[in-house]
């Protein structure tokens, strides 16, 4: 693979700005079914893009008593972290760009990233909202980053195989997944909800007790690259959860009704649930959804035994 | 948005680019700097299903750095003036400042009291005046209408908003 | 921004500008980790000085001043004012101002319920909760809208009555309504029962006994959570109370859940008083005379609004204006309740908290001080009737 | 009914603190107390379980203007505590000189009363003995000292645009 073909796949298709394209475009479906599960009409289509241009274009206030090189550099790094992951996975059904034995665990790592910068992002200014929100996204980094890997390793076990793009061709060779192991699928989904921070596992951002959390003290640029971020993160994580429990992606149209599909249940979750309490949040996780999910990753190894 | 006049085509375009993202996502920010509920309780209705500002791209934001728009009630009184201009500066560029209700407007009825400073005006410069008592959500919607316009458009000029024209 | 204040003790403040608050007023609350360890109010951010404007307005003005206490009970507040401005001029409202009176009362607690609901679950972080229940809630703001000519300031009372009259076309609207909000109101009492994640924040979270909140000296729906027995309407009735009588609602565990439930049963209770009122609503007169000069004397008037016990001390010296109007409005009462129970409890919870009091701060810092309109800067009068026509044009 | 029991009882529970009792209304009874009886007042009732304290109220006297040669009067301020129980309500009138504006207070017995007593201390500018929290509550921090808003001698100060201290 020659250098150029690298660099093509890293800023244009399908990293890059493809990649950010298909993160608004994510994003704004998932605005817009929660509008309409709460009745309301909800953004226009260009909205997340016409947000973050907005933001890029804003004057950035940086806090005096901020380390500034780190200030700046974060949200660079979790951008960055969440592109590069995106490198691969079967994104749109196409085979991942680069692929060696043992890329699930880079891709976690890399996508693990994002909620390390903002829990630093916040610890780095002296805002209190932003401290306590930093302690949370480090706490719900622990609570939900490890549920999300082991339910990812199940499949991982299964087809006996730490490469993505073989574990997504197992998978859709096989019967899927999610009735073969629906606590993985569901606690994989959960996770990624956390992940994201997303409602009902929003703690660390919540507006009605510590304003926006870690980047409360963030505007225009520092915060629109951290948008995009958990944007890319969003698709990339649907399309891991898509690729390993429905079946495998092979085309562009597999990979559209089954992200969406997924998309669709996440709102529908979002919806549905009050806020849950930083401790509920880790307790649920560490009294119910970890005992399930190591307890089938146990009777997989077994059986595969 | 008191920006020269740029000559560069490429430049004019990112211009258009950038007041275009601006008028379809202004981010705001609520205060109460001493009004009565009213018309706060009428903002937050504009959230709800029957109004919906989220269709214009309007997002009720908590914090003042990530905010376009601050969204002002009530008139300001001696203890909530300093906070009123401390969230005004946090604001990052370019910021705009809607006055809701008569007593942002000029004091209403609580004009010359020993412990309100005044109108809205008279602490920080206003960009659109919404009167009532209050508004109700469907004036306020206008008003950040008029805001917008006014952005697409000219230098917002506060009397000029205020008489409407935008 | 200090961090930490003297004692080492990490504070984290709520308002007066805070996404939790839609109005200002300053908490503090010192926290170890998640763990509340101290709690300290400080109002004033809306303080404007109605009290002593009071003073210098005469009986009616006062009406249009009084309802600008808050805007979210201003008709009970008004209610309350003519009431002990009736009783110190010896006249008596006819039946039906007094029904009508109390019609709007009761309206104005369903929306002041169902508003509460909503911001309680936001500050929960159900905001789908919250959406349905404000979307319901602009049925009552119709119905009063509908009623009154007014969204928010109703306007209702006159020294002597009221000012609007119902007719049969408008109680078949209001009827209608209450029909669909009695389902929905169903239906969140369904929800706040069963939705688990629900429990998980309001269940054995600011648990007050009945032996604290009568200490702490709780007022309404607060109160009547922790099974504190008191509502003014059934008390001490009031305006029309007398011929429609209310069910005391009450629960026994004080939690944020219980003062939910309650608030919810009352809403319930409401369409049953309103559906009464509208059944026997009586005929006559809307108002009477009220001398212009009030009598000598000093009287307490004390009403339940939504919030609970509302109490004006009205004394008058014989002349065209008041020489002392006190509020006691119910917030303030609740705020001790605050920062008593708030110790212990997390962090996160500490807005619902908040929130489960239904706190009013411009209810608290009344006191306006009201000067002519002639005072005023004269482009803004220019711009505004400016605007005016351009608005409506 | 009720509400004549209840004042028959609290009027047996407080005469003996009393100098004046009066009625002003149906549901009403006023009690005129001297500073010194006010905690036993309130104990009484406490220990009895007469009612709540519903509210306290501050009321400002100035002196009448007096004709040439006559000695000036001081004018008084009064603090009213009112106590509820269902309709009826009894209320301690207590009056105090301009030079000698000072009441116990009674957070000691009723907690909840520390917030009226806040008020009650910068709005007419009663010194309040021993009440847990002096600090202010509504007016602003840099509102200057002895300047009570509801005396009546206090004047509105300016214009809007004036707020009554430099800032």
């Amino acid at each position: 693979m020659n250098t150029a073909w690298i660099l093509l796949s890293l800023l244009i298709f399908p990293g890059g700005l493809f990649l950010l394209g298909s993160g608004l475009v994510y994003e704004w479906v998932d605005r817009k079914l929660v509008a309409r599960f709460q009745n309301r009409i909800g953004p226009r289509w260009f909205q997340p893009l016409a947000d973050v241009v907005k933001l890029l274009a804003k004057e950035e206030i940086i806090p005096q008593e901020v380390h500034r090189g780190l200030f700046l550099l974060l949200p660079v790094l979790a951008l960055a972290g969440a592109l590069t992951a995106a490198l691969y996975v079967p994104l749109i059904g196409f085979k991942p760009s680069f692929s060696f034995p043992g890329d699930l665990i880079v891709t976690l790592y890399l996508l693990s990233m994002m909620s390390l910068c903002m829990g630093l992002a916040g610890a780095n200014t002296v805002d209190r909202f932003s401290l306590v929100g930093a302690t949370r996204t480090l706490t719900q980094l622990f609570s939900y980053e490890a549920p999300f890997l082991l339910a990812l390793l199940g499949p991982a076990i299964v087809t006996g195989s730490w490469q993505i793009s073989q574990i997504n061709a197992q998978a859709g060779n096989s019967l899927w997944f999610i009735i073969t192991q629906p606590i993985g699928f569901v606690v994989a989904l959960v996770g990624l909800m956390g992940k994201l921070e997303l409602p009902p596992f929003d703690a660390p951002e919540a507006e009605t007790e510590i304003v926006s959390g870690a980047l409360t003290e963030y505007s225009g640029r520092g915060l629109a690259l951290f948008r995009i971020g958990k944007d890319v993160e969003l698709v990339i994580g649907l399309t891991l959860v898509a690729a390993f429990y429905l079946g495998g992606l092979a085309n562009p149209i597999e990979f559209l009704l089954k992200t969406m599909g997924l998309l669709v249940v996440m709102a529908g979750l979002q919806s549905l649930f009050a806020r849950l309490r930083i401790d509920q949040t880790v307790g649920l996780w560490w009294r119910v959804g970890a005992l399930l999910a190591l307890a089938q990753l146990l009777v997989l190894i077994l059986l595969r035994g | 948005m008191n920006e020269v006049k740029l000559e560069n085509p490429w430049q004019q375009a990112l211009d258009r680019v950038r007041s275009w993202a601006r008028i379809n996502s202004p981010w705001a920010i609520h205060f109460n700097s001493g009004s009565c509920n009213g018309c706060d309780i009428e903002i937050l209705a504009t959230l709800t299903p029957r109004y919906d500002v989220e269709r214009f791209g309007i997002k009720l934001q908590g914090s003042p750095r990530h905010a376009d728009v601050l969204i002002c009630t009530g008139p300001v009184t001696l203890q909530a003036r300093d906070r009123l201009v401390r969230i005004y500066n946090q604001m990052p560029e370019p910021k705009f400042v809607i006055a809701v209700g008569s007593c942002g407007l000029s004091g209403g009825a609580f004009q010359g009291c020993y412990n309100v400073v005044g109108s809205i005006a008279d602490v920080i410069p206003v960009d659109v005046y919404v009167p009532g008592c209050p508004p109700r959500p469907e004036a306020i919607i206008y008003g950040v209408v008029q805001l917008l316009k006014s952005l697409k458009g000219e230098t917002p000029d506060p009397q000029a908003n205020a008489a409407g024209a935008g | 921004m200090e961090k930490q204040d003297s004692n080492g003790k990490f504070i984290v403040p709520i308002g007066p500008q805070h996404p939790a608050l839609k109005e200002p007023g300053h908490f503090e609350f010192a926290v170890e980790g998640e763990i509340v360890t101290g709690a300290a109010v400080r109002l004033g951010y809306v303080h404007r000085g109605i009290e002593k404007g009071a003073e210098a307005r005469n009986w009616t003005q006062n009406i249009y001043l009084l309802e600008r206490v808050c805007g979210i009970c201003s008709h009970i507040h008004a209610t309350a004012y003519t009431l002990g401005v009736e009783k110190l001029a010896n006249v008596v409202a006819p039946p039906r101002a007094q029904a009508i009176r109390t019609l709007v009362a009761e309206l104005e607690r369903i929306h002041s319920h169902l508003l509460w609901l909503g911001v309680a679950a936001h500050e929960g972080g159900f905001d789908t909760l919250f959406m349905f229940s404000w979307r319901d809630r602009e049925t009552v703001m119709d119905l009063l809208e509908m009623i009154t000519g007014n969204r928010v300031h109703y306007s209702t009372n006159i020294l002597g009555g009221v000012k609007i009259d119902l007719d049969d076309e408008k109680i078949t609207a209001i009827r209608k309504g209450l029909d669909f909000l009695e389902e929905r109101t169903h239906h969140y009492l369904k929800v706040i029962n069963t939705d688990e994640t629900f429990l998980g924040r309001t269940r054995d979270v600011g648990t007050m006994s009945r032996q604290q909140a009568e200490e702490l000296g709780a007022v309404g729906p607060t109160a009547r959570a922790s099974g504190v027995p008191r509502d003014l309407r059934v008390e001490a009735p009031y305006a029309g109370y007398h011929e429609f009588p209310v069910r005391l609602i009450t629960a026994t565990e004080g939690d944020l859940h219980a003062r939910f439930v309650v608030r919810m049963n009352e809403c319930l209770d409401c369409y049953r008083v309103i559906r009464e009122i509208l059944d026997r609503l009586p005929g006559g007169e809307l108002a009477t005379r009220v001398p212009r000069r009030i009598p000598e004397g000093e009287t307490i008037s004390r009403v339940e609004a939504p919030r609970g016990e509302l109490v004006y001390f009205i004394k008058s010296t014989g002349g065209d204006k008041p020489d002392r109007i006190k509020v006691r409005t119910p917030s303030l009462c609740n705020w001790g309740t605050v920062t008593s129970v708030a110790v212990g409890h997390k962090l996160a919870d500490m807005p619902m908290l908040l929130a489960g009091i239904d706190p009013c701060f411009s209810c608290n810092d009344r006191m306006v001080r009201v000067n002519r309109p002639d005072q005023s800067q004269t482009w803004s009068w220019e711009n505004l009737r400016q605007y005016g026509i351009e608005y409506y044009r | 009914m009720d509400t004549e029991a209840a004042l028959q009882t609290v009027e047996q529970l407080l005469k003996e603190y009393a100098t004046e009792v009066k009625q002003p209304e149906q549901n009403r009874l006023d009690f005129s107390i001297s500073v010194e009886n006010l905690l036993e007042a309130i104990k009484t009732l406490k220990a009895n379980q007469w009612g709540y304290l519903s509210f306290i109220t501050g009321l400002d006297h100035p002196a009448p203007l007096t004709a040439e040669g006559e000695a000036p009067t001081e004018g008084n301020l009064e603090v009213l505590y009112h106590f509820a129980q269902g309709a009826a309500v009894a209320t301690l009138r207590i009056s105090l000189p301009y030079s000698k504006a000072e009441v116990p207070s009674v957070c000691g017995l009723i907690p909840s009363a520390s917030l009226y007593e806040r008020e009650l201390m910068e709005m007419f500018g009663v010194n309040v003995v021993g009440t847990p929290d002096p600090r202010r509550l509504l007016l602003p921090d840099d509102w200057p000292e002895g300047v009570y808003p509801l005396r009546k001698s206090y004047q509105m100060v300016g214009g809007a645009a004036e707020p009554p201290v430099e800032t």
